[in-house]
């Protein structure tokens, strides 16, 4: 890999309207552990890698890291 | 000198190394040596008791010493089998900890060239209400059933218990069955100098590095924590490809001998194999593929990352083996080599860095003799959780609701038991599993006990009842055992007290096992299970393998309408170390001595009644009592009995307490047809008919006591472990 | 009739699978992942397990290997396919059945011996089964909570293509409309949750399954 | 729940130099894919939610969310 390698991290959720089960479970354990007031939790996938060409992380997505029918992704590209 | 006592190596113990070596050992060596020195790998405290135990018999393919037992079941077949104790880690890290300890166990059975066919886990957590507990049975369960279900090696059985003692102190004992043609098994003894020593599975990292990290302390400044020992993590796809890449190197015949890295990594699997071998061994630490920069040798040498196996190959074969290694896509690397010279060396860069004698190192750990001495007093707190002057029926749910004795669907559902299309009894009902091995035109039975409750009342006693148990769930299944395994779970052995119980344990394992002619042909042992809060019980886990004949005469159906209920064997209860003393909180030293000679009688009488085929329903009378064994199949079979223990009464002169939730080793519920009950009488072991099943209540007569409930509310009782855990 | 039956690293059932074809009837091999020619097989099965480890999504990765572009050419052609459980997270990943399969609800593992009723489906997998009938098979998943946009669930269950649910109140897995499996729009693509390939011998609890392969011969394949 | 809720964002990974057998996986797996020239995959989790009091979310991860004894994280205040 060359040097000009990027980071990029992707954030991938469940997408609205579907039950989120993990998130439902994190909710679930909330009062028993004294957390109010912490609401809509969603739990998603993360995932970071270094890119020579940060262009074709979208298609990655599409293809691999996330599944449009059930989830939606955001990618990021930080700089160094 | 401080350095070898922080590795928990003693004084006396460092000298003798200095002796052995002729100088001071530098800092791999000591690392090295400290962990085979440990009493994890060097059963320093227990190597004599458990030279105790008898080992033989005509079955017997492999014994202690090697990676797991194994006995012969027929037409070419072996079925290897071992217990193995991760409760550490799970104390830890539960989800993980539980998880690796799974990984662990199977490494050992695929080192023997076997293919896992099932798994069995012995579970102690202390009692539900504490959050902490909760939070360490959801982990357990889950890094249990993470691992098995996505290796595809069905979970088939176990056991979880609930105790005070075990709260800070968690047990998690995984056990594995595997299957093999006893001709393609191989040895872990290295051999051949001149063959190479190949490392394949995952890469190295600074996984568990443990107590040997003390040695780079002084080199950890601020800000190096990356250098900290990590904990470990379970990869069961990597594992599942070791497993086929190693089937299939085997297969092939591509290896000399085979051995898993566990517990002190590369130094115990390679200083071991070297060991059997009578060779010595040299590994080049920068051969071996790192996951982690810059890691020292010593940590090469000590890392315990899961997922790897040691081979040693013909360097002829080496390129075949890589290429296998490649199609299962995991990791190949040729690490060192055989030699004549007797001697371990670790070599980096071209330099050794580490050279000790292979015997030494492996097997010149000193073995101590225990100062064992009686208890006393009662060493543990009793928590009362029930009045003693509560009425029977109350007592029975109580009973039922107890997380010890309520039904563990909840846990087994989370594992896949089917998976490999053997297993002819699930877990559930059953007091045993049943696997088919068609390959050898038989079936087996597995299971796995302890009772670290009875053993702490009484370790000879107990130890004694918790083999018969396991053999009564053999029996009930029609199984006849042809071997056992087992984990020693105990406290810190260097107190007299723990040492007493110890003793008194092994010496029961022994002549249960020695009475029942079945051999001991592997284990593990498990010491230091102590917190400031106190010792575990002792807790013996044994695991037992027996021969089914024919898998469609197990007696597992339910019972039916117009079928009797029968007791059988020479069943005396005693509330004494009873799942009802621990809840009235009056558990205490001591327990009836075991019928172990009319326990084995009535153990073969049922097996071969159920043999026979004409026996429904089989189970053991074990925690909680003959009210709730009865209570256990009629939900089972969601119909109830009318019985009356007026001759178990009679012939024991119990109480109706005592009748009705004693406990002791040696009784049998059996449902059929009268008749067929009956004709098992005269055969010396005492038949007791209790009544005819029917209705939809469990109604039990004892003496002046009687218990009436319906089905629906024992059933409510019984199921109840999933809100108490899930809370 | 020669049967294929898939093998990716961390498949599990793939032994039991190649066992319930030669119950069923025929010769059976394993298709290694990595080979892009299913060798003329007349039938494939996608086997379950945990390929690749289910990282990422259950089936994410297995549906890129050369065996996977394999089958979609051969059921693009009319070959019978079938996707058991991990199978069938592989065929909705590849696209050659609709929808998804999601974690459980329950977020845990689950196994048991379930109850699938036949659904409207018409395949030559389930050209043995009456609508209606009930098999016992065992349930045996940890994401199996099938899942489909509104628009695309109401073309599976109006075009007919629903093959098996859950009995009624059994659904284990928060599953839409209660679906344990369904088919493609022609009929020769099947992918379900439960296991047939569990379910071929009474003495491991029940023989119902065969017949979901046997409907493949009958219906003349091969 | 206020409407002083405020969304936050938390991003879990597997520690440095603790093994992440999913990031591995998939960076396997990408050569064959056709994604040449992506590295250092790191797989983790990603959790949103909406709380009243954002400064109880890291004693959240600590407790409920993450296992710091192999988990990092990263707690994202998000503005509305
Ligand atoms: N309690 C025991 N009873 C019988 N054999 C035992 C016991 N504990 C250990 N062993 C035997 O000692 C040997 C070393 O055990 P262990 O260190 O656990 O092996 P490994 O390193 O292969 O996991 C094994 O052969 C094991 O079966
Ligand atoms: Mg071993």
């Amino acid at each position: 890999m060359g040097d000009g390698g990027k980071k990029v991290r992707v954030l991938i959720r469940p997408r609205e309207g579907i039950l989120d089960a993990q998130g439902k479970a994190v909710e679930r354990a909330l009062p028993a552990l004294g957390f109010d007031g912490v609401e809509q939790v969603r739990v998603g996938r993360l995932v970071e890698l270094v890119a020579d060409d940060p262009d074709r992380i979208d298609d990655l997505c599409q293809k691999l890291l996330a599944n449009p029918l059930i989830e939606d992704y955001e990618i990021e590209i930080l700089d160094d | 000198m401080a350095r070898h006592r922080e590795l928990g190596l003693t004084d006396r113990e460092y000298e003798l190394i200095c002796d052995r070596m002729s100088r001071e050992p530098n800092g791999v060596e000591l690392a090295m040596f400290s962990l085979l020195w440990s009493e994890h790998c060097g059963y320093k405290h227990s190597r004599k008791l458990l030279s105790t135990l008898p080992t033989e018999g005509p079955r017997v393919v492999m014994g202690p010493g090697e990676n797991a037992g194994a006995v012969d079941v027929g037409n070419g077949y072996s079925v290897a089998f071992k217990v193995e104790s991760h409760n550490h880690p799970s104390a830890v890290e539960p989800f993980q900890g539980a998880a690796t300890g799974v990984g662990g166990i199977l490494r050992d059975v695929i080192a023997l060239g076997a293919r896992p066919i099932a798994m069995l886990d012995s579970l102690r957590f202390g009692p539900p209400e504490d959050e902490r507990t909760r939070y360490l049975v959801d982990g357990v369960v889950r890094g249990i059933g993470h691992y098995g279900n996505s290796m595809g090696i069905p979970t088939v059985g176990g056991e979880i218990e609930f105790a005070a003692p075990y709260a800070q102190n968690p047990l998690v004992n995984a056990m594995c069955v595997g299957l093999a043609k006893t001709d393609e098994m191989v040895r872990a003894a290295a051999s051949g100098p001149g063959n190479l020593v190949v490392l394949v599975g995952s890469l190295t990292g600074r996984d568990g590095i443990g107590g040997a990290s003390v040695l780079a302390s002084a080199e950890l400044g601020e800000g190096d924590d990356a250098k900290r020992p990590t904990v470990q993590i379970g990869d069961p796809f990597e594992e599942s490809k070791v497993l086929e890449c190693c089937q299939e190197l085997l297969a092939e015949g591509l290896l000399v001998s085979l051995q898993d890295l566990g517990a002190a990594g590369l130094t115990s699997s390679a200083g071991e194999m070297a060991s059997a071998g009578r060779v010595g061994i040299e590994i080049d630490v920068g051969q071996v593929p790192l996951r982690e920069a810059g890691m020292e040798p010593f940590e090469v040498m000590v890392s315990e990352s899961q997922e790897r196996m040691l081979a040693i190959v013909e360097p002829d074969q080496v390129d075949r083996v890589r290429e296998v290694c490649e199609k299962w896509q995991t990791g190949f690397a040729v690490v060192g080599r055989v030699t004549d010279s007797g001697k371990f060396t670790v070599v980096a860069d071209g330099e050794a860095v580490g050279e000790m004698v292979v015997e030494d190192l492996v097997d010149g750990c000193p073995a101590y003799d225990l100062e064992p001495a009686e208890p006393t007093e009662w060493p543990y707190s009793n928590h009362p959780t029930l009045d003693p002057e509560t009425d029977p029926e109350e007592v029975l749910l109580a009973l039922l609701a107890s997380p010890t004795i309520a039904s563990k669907q909840w846990a087994f559902e989370q594992y896949d038991s089917i998976v490999g299309s053997r297993t002819v009894v699930r877990p559930g009902p059953a007091d045993a599993a049943v696997l088919s091995i068609p390959e050898a035109g038989t079936a087996i039975a597995v299971a796995i006990d302890g009772s670290g409750r009875r053993v702490a009342c009484e370790p000879w006693s107990g130890t004694v009842g918790t083999v018969l148990e396991c053999a009564a769930n053999l029996a009930s299944v029609g199984a006849e055992p042809l071997g056992v395994t087992n984990c020693l779970n105990f406290g810190n052995p260097e107190k007299p007290t723990i040492a007493w119980q110890l003793t008194r344990s092994v010496e029961g394992l022994g002549d249960a096992c020695r009475a029942l002619g079945v051999p001991v042909v592997g284990g593990n042992v498990s010491l230091y299970n102590e917190t400031p809060s106190g010792p575990i019980y002792p807790t013996p886990v044994v695991g037992m393998v027996g021969e089914v004949p024919d898998p469609n005469r197990v007696a597992s159906r339910p019972w039916e309408e117009g079928d009797q209920v029968a007791l059988v064997g020479p069943f005396d209860p005693s509330l004494a170390g009873s799942e009802l003393a621990s809840l009235t909180g009056s558990l205490g030293p001591g327990l009836p001595d075991p019928d172990l000679e009319g326990s084995i009688a009535a153990i073969e009488v049922v097996r071969e009644a159920v043999r026979s085929g004409s026996v429904r329903t089989a189970h053991d009378v074990s925690d909680g009592g003959i009210a709730v064994a009865l209570a256990e199949l009629a939900i089972n079979a969601g119909l109830g009995c009318d019985v009356d223990l007026g001759s178990l009464i009679a012939r024991t002169d119990c109480s109706p307490e005592d009748a009705l939730f004693g406990e002791c080793p040696g009784g049998f519920i059996l449902a059929g047809e009268h008749p067929v009950l009956e004709q098992l009488g005269g055969k010396g072991v005492p038949v007791e008919m209790l009544g005819p099943v029917a209705g939809d209540e469990l109604q039990v007569t004892a003496g002046e006591r009687t218990v009436v409930l319906g089905l629906a509310r024992l059933r409510e009782a019984w199921e109840s472990l999933p809100a108490a855990v899930e809370a | 009739m020669v049967w294929g039956v898939l093998q990716f690293p961390g498949s599990c059932d793939e032994r039991d699978a190649l066992n319930a074809c030669r119950l069923a009837g025929g010769e059976a091999r394993l298709i290694w992942h990595d080979d892009d020619d299913l060798g003329g097989v007349d039938a494939v099965v996608v086997p379950g397990g945990f390929s690749y480890g289910d990282y990422l999504r259950a089936g994410s990765i297995a549906r890129f290997s050369p065996a996977m572009e394999a089958v979609a050419r051969f059921a693009a052609d009319g070959g019978p396919v079938i996707g058991i459980c991990n199978g069938f997270q592989v065929l909705c990943e590849s696209g050659l059945l609709p929808g998804a399969l999601l974690p459980n609800d329950s977020t845990r593992f689950t196994c048991h011996q379930g109850e699938l009723v036949v659904g409207e489906a018409e395949s030559p997998w389930t050209s043995a089964l009456e609508p209606g009938h009930v098999l016992s098979v065992p349930v045996k998943h940890q994401s199996g909570r099938f899942f489909a946009p509104p628009d695309v669930l109401e073309e599976i269950v109006s075009g007919g293509q629903v093959a098996f649910r859950y009995s009624p109140g059994s659904n284990p897995n928060g599953s839409l409309d209660d679906i344990a499996g369904i088919v493609n729009r022609e009929g020769n693509v099947l992918g379900l949750m439960p296991h047939p390939e569990h379910a071929v011998d009474p003495l491991t609890g029940s023989e119902d399954g065969l017949a979901i392969f046997r409907g493949v011969i009958g219906a003349g394949v091969g």
